[in-house]
């Protein structure tokens, strides 16, 4: 499936998303090629997951254009004046291509680990039971979570439970993935691990949009840094560029409390 | 061929059903008399009292072979047959309790009737003023409230009255305690069939036939096996 | 359509509803109050109110209401004269009624229902929530009344506005002992001018409106806190 | 009649006892009940689907569904539709030259009960799937399930432990309903306990076994709920 | 209340606690004095939430020892030769004086965040009402989040959660505060503020307890650095100790992936 490495993976373009009078995204816009990793910072409130969550449309944006692994979303006006995407089976399909690891993980509670990391492989994709698992097996063994294949969410501490939702995300082989601060329920060597495997999958040609607070993970691990303020984008760059010479004020405070 | 729709719940002796099943009572043996009298086929409907108006106007039923008292307000709706029994009134009380049935032996009692029978018109007109009412669906209901003493007297047909004293419970706690003086204007309509409106036909054969009955002796005959009175 | 028994008949019918609406009030607040302890006993620890609680809403849950109304009406009530100084005391006359009986029944039978459905409201709350509330040192008692139960009612009143209408509807059933409530005045008239559906649609069209009100009331209530979906 | 006659004799299986006419009641009322509640079932998953779809045309429809049906006493619907109903069924077939046919009572009493019940089993459901986290479900839309797949896997086990005790409720009312369909004649539990009271006048002895035949219906059924709520609670940390 | 500066405000001795067969804490002992950050850092799923959560009795202890505030808590055996705490009242008094800032924030649904800050102080402490709703506003403008006081949890942002579960816990004035990674959801800035926060609350001379995957932020905040592995204490010491210069190999990996 996967066309030469510069081709675009996921370009997004003036997002709009407001909750009631509260305008939370004001025309966001974001693209990368495959194999990008961008990282989107910025201070607790300011988007991020709702720009994440739009990507995916599991938020409605108020308006925006999105092209997705190489297909335009279409829209069509719905009630009140906001767009809507004018075909569901068309973001059924486009959202198989994005994985996403939640911020509060959402493992479903009825499931083991197993089951959960092999249900959207097997009823979604379709591939066959034991196939899944045997990937599955694989995958939470890279996460440290193999004896704990069969236990329940419930039973687990956070760490693990966000180590089950990254493999979740994983046992899918999505071309881009979304993660909403997959590292903060992690202790260092565990972020240390997660970093290994971004990087991995970013050398497959994957291509990753990752909300996080730990700048130093940003820094080493993201081809671009996105800065998001109140619902804008204050500064976009290389690692080196965000974090080294930021232009922005705000950006520059923002930076600074992350390295003192 | 006649269907005729009969209340599935108990009013013995007039309709019942025995413990196989079979429809059974003073009713049925009337029923019998009347189709062999006009050489039909009859066949039993069971309906609940909630079912018979629809049944009968959606012809699911030709006629109501129910124990339904004649009154101006019903006919409004659906035609009678002449009468093939009345309803005789009487009471019944607690073995040890006051003992007729004037009025003034029924001052501040509580009587419990069912609702809308011809007893109940006969208690607005000659007992309102002195006794009160207790209004029950039906009069099995007002037996175990008797029973039990929440009331002083049950006013109904004598036929379902003589049937409970002669139970174990009616045995032990009631006893007749007369019949009321007579009203021709109220009592005198008595029970008939009721069939659709303008269904003249079917009526006049009934008519013919229930009389015939009643002229034959067979009428008498097997009333005998119910009451130990005429119930025409 | 044939609607001139209504003057006629117009005290009865009123009667009838103000009795329908008093028993519906009363079945449904002390039935509810009976109920939260019910579904705390069945949620908690102590084995023995577990299984009275358990054995109480089976029994009541189980068998029809108009057998439990019987039980009630011709069992107990035949008992009570026999309580010495009963008959002669001013309670008498409330006991001696079917009214008394009627709201008894109704209300205990309200209780086992809505006992079992608070009951998995209960445990449809998160434990993180009720962590919580431990955690700042709510004694039990408290954790009840300020965490676990208002969450507990709020999960379950789209099921609960449904209970309120299906006791409305279980009312009738107190005419069979000589209660006479909207039902059973309807009966009446059916009985003496053989209208089928007339007298229905006036009962029907009153438990539409009163459905109505309740159904308004609950979604109100659900309203107050706004979910995400 | 006999003074000795015990409660055994009354209800001894074959007649003159009543125990018969009481066990095939029970049948009947077993088997309507099944039925109506199935049906109920299904009407009320779609029904509960139908009003969180944000759809308003079809939401209000639902609403007034099941505002109006939980509002009509089930009598008078049993009523109308079983004789009003097939009254004007035959109507119009006979206005369009087709024979008239006649409605099984089973059958329409079974419809009109599961019509009722799937009013109900809306409100209930729909209380079920609210009360799923709202993180579990924007999961599965994530891993790019379609609705229909969403509701089989992830809602559906997730609703089901909140939606029991509502529907254990509306097993034992639906049991309890089926009771008026003797209104089109047909006999079942609490019909045969009354004919076989009026005829002995032995109401307490009747009624009482009517209410052990019933509570062995409901106990049993019970215990079928018991175990699922258990199994489908599996991946709860029990309270306390 | 508070007396000189050295008592011992929480003692705690050989905490075990299993979950079946699985032993998660091997026999922990933990005193700290009044005005003591005690940072426990570990790698994920080893007992680290159990050990708080022993603590104040969510979960029961199979045995071990606890003083806390000053107060011996009294134990009886139970079912299954396990002990049990033998009067519940007791720990209910005692955790008033124990403030939780729990893992996954655990906010009351039904309650807005501002009805959630004031629901121990009025009900459990018996705080008027109006004095209750000042402090909870003040506690709220300091984490940021005065804006947003009439909103309902689940509408903010995981951010935000985080911070209205920190001013819950605040709020009671608690002499003991445990802390379940309280800055997993926090940007770099709003560690900072936390940071500062609980350095104020300990020259108040309140205890912290807390659980931490910042290994920057405990080094900055703790007055000691406790290190758990598989259930039991691996390392414990000044932060100075502990991430200079640690004994034990697995602690000396463990703080060498923190610092990479
Ligand atoms: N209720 C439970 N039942 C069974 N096992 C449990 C339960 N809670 C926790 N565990 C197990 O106990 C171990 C310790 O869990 P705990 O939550 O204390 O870890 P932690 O150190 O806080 O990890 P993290 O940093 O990931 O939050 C884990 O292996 C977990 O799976
Ligand atoms: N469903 C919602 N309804 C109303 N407001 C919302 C909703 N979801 C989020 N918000 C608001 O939108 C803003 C942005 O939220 P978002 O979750 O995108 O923040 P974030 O950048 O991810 O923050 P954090 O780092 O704390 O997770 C916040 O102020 C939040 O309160
Ligand atoms: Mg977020
Ligand atoms: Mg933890």
């Amino acid at each position: 499936m996967r066309t030469e490495k510069h081709a675009p993976a996921l370009v997004v373009s003036d997002v709009h998303k407001s909750y009631g009078a509260h305008k939370v995204l004001k025309g966001i816009s974001l693209s990368a090629e495959k194999g990008d990793v961008v990282s989107i910072i910025g201070s607790s409130g300011s988007g991020k997951s709702t720009f994440l969550r739009c990507i995916n449309f599991l938020e409605i944006p108020d308006c925006g254009s999105f092209r997705i692994n190489g297909e335009e979303v279409a829209f069509r006006s719905g009630r009140g004046g906001k767009s809507q995407p004018a075909n569901w089976r068309q973001i059924e399909r486009l959202r198989t291509g994005l994985g996403m690891v939640f911020q509060s993980f959402n493992l479903w509670q009825h499931m083991t680990i197993l089951e959960n990391v092999i249900e959207a492989p097997v009823h979604v994709l379709g591939v066959e039971r034991v196939v899944a698992i045997e990937k599955a097996e694989a995958l939470l063994a890279k996460v440290g979570l193999y004896d704990k294949k069969d236990a329940y969410p419930a039973f687990l501490s956070g760490g693990q439970q966000q180590r089950a939702s990254i493999a979740r995300a994983l046992c899918v082989d999505p071309a881009v993935m979304l993660f909403d601060e997959p590292t903060s329920a992690l202790d260092p060597e565990l972020v240390g691990e997660v970093l290994k495997v971004i990087r991995g999958l970013a050398e497959e040609g994957r291509t990753m949009i990752m909300v996080t607070h730990e700048m130093k993970f940003a820094r080493d691990v993201s081809t671009r840094v996105m800065f998001l303020h109140q619902g804008q984008v204050e500064e976009e760059g290389s690692p080196a560029q965000v974090f080294g010479a930021p232009t922005s004020a705000r950006c520059k405070e923002f930076v600074a409390a992350g390295s003192h | 061929d006649i269907r005729f729709g009969i209340v599935n719940e108990a009013y013995p002796p007039y309709t019942t059903k025995d413990a196989s099943g079979k429809a059974i009572g003073w009713e049925i043996d009337l029923m019998d008399a009347v189709c062999e009298e006009l050489k039909e086929k009859c066949t039993i409907v069971d309906v609940a009292w909630d079912g018979l108006i629809p049944a009968l106007e959606s012809k699911k039923i030709d006629v109501i072979w129910s124990s339904m008292s004649i009154t101006d307000e019903r006919k409004k709706r659906i035609d009678f047959t002449e009468k093939y029994y009345s309803a005789l009134a009487g009471m019944i009380g607690p073995k040890d309790g006051a003992m007729g049935v004037t009025a003034k032996e029924l001052k501040d009692k509580t009587v419990g009737i069912a609702v809308s029978t011809t007893q109940s018109a006969y208690f607005k007109k000659h007992f309102a003023d002195v006794a009160s009412e207790k209004s029950y669906a039906t009069v099995d209901e007002s037996f175990q409230d008797l029973a039990s003493g929440r009331i002083d007297y049950v006013f109904a047909d004598t036929g379902p009255l003589k049937e409970f004293l002669k139970t174990d419970l009616g045995e032990e706690c009631c006893e007749y305690k007369g019949n009321v003086e007579p009203d021709d204007a109220i009592l005198g309509a008595g029970v008939g069939g009721g069939v659709r409106k303008g269904d003249d036909a079917l009526r006049e054969k009934l008519n013919a036939a229930i009389k015939a009955v009643r002229a034959s002796g067979k009428y008498a005959e097997f009333s005998k096996k119910y009451f130990d009175y005429d119930p025409y | 359509m044939d609607f001139s028994w209504i003057f006629p008949y117009r005290d009865l019918i009123l009667q009838g509803a103000f009795l329908t609406c008093l028993l519906l009030v009363i079945s449904v607040t002390c039935g509810f109050g009976l109920a939260i302890f019910l579904a705390i006993a069945q949620v908690g620890k102590n084995p023995v109110a577990r299984w009275l609680a358990k054995g109480y809403c089976t029994f009541f849950r189980g068998t029809p209401l108009l057998i439990q109304l019987w039980l009630i009406y011709y069992g107990l009530g035949t008992y009570l004269p026999y309580i010495p100084g009963l008959r002669t005391s001013f309670l008498w006359p409330i006991l001696r009624e079917g009214l008394f009986f009627a709201a008894l029944a109704l209300t205990l039978n309200f209780a086992a229902y809505q006992g079992e459905i608070l009951r998995g409201a209960m445990l449809a709350v998160p434990k993180g929530e009720l962590e919580a509330a431990r955690a700042v040192g709510m004694s039990p008692a408290m954790i009840l009344r300020r965490i676990w139960l208002p969450r507990a009612i709020r999960i379950g009143l789209p099921t609960f506005a449904g209970e309120v209408v299906l006791q409305l509807k279980a009312t009738p059933i107190v005419f069979s002992v000589t209660v006479m409530d909207l039902y059973g005045a309807a009966y009446k008239i059916r009985q003496d001018t053989l209208l089928v559906y007339e007298p229905l649609l006036l009962v029907t069209l009153f438990y539409v409106g009163l459905t109505f009100l309740i159904t308004q009331a609950f979604q109100k209530l659900e309203n107050a806190v706004p979910t995400r979906r | 009649m006999n003074p000795t006659h015990s409660a055994l004799d009354l209800l001894s299986i074959a007649p003159p006892g009543w125990g018969g006419v009481l066990l095939a009641g029970a049948l009947a009322t077993v088997l309507i009940s099944s039925g109506a509640y199935l049906v109920g079932m299904l009407i009320g998953l779609f029904g509960a689907l139908g009003k969180l779809s944000g759809f308003r045309p079809l939401q209000f429809l639902l609403n007034a569904y099941t505002t109006i049906i939980r509002a009509v006493p089930e009598l008078i619907l049993i009523v109308a539709l079983y004789y009003a109903g097939t009254d004007g069924l035959n109507r119009i077939l006979a206005w369009a030259g087709l024979g008239p046919i006649e409605i099984n009572g089973l059958v329409a009493a079974v419809a009109v009960l599961g019509f009722v019940q799937g009013a109900y089993m809306t409100e209930v459901l729909r209380g079920a799937i609210l009360a799923i986290p709202v993180g579990q479900l924007e999961a599965a839309k994530a891993f790019g399930m379609r609705p229909a797949l969403r509701f089989r896997r992830i809602v559906l086990p997730g609703l089901i432990p909140n939606a029991l005790p509502g529907f254990a409720n509306l097993w034992m009312s639906v049991i309890k309903d089926s009771a008026l369909i003797a209104v089109v004649g047909y006999q079942e539990l609490a019909l045969a306990a009354r004919v076989a009271a009026s005829n002995t006048k032995e109401y307490m002895v009747f009624f009482l076994a009517a209410a052990v035949l019933y509570l062995v219906i409901t106990i049993v059924s019970n215990m079928l709920f018991a175990a699922l709520e258990a199994y489908f609670r599996r991946g709860q940390r029990p309270v306390v």
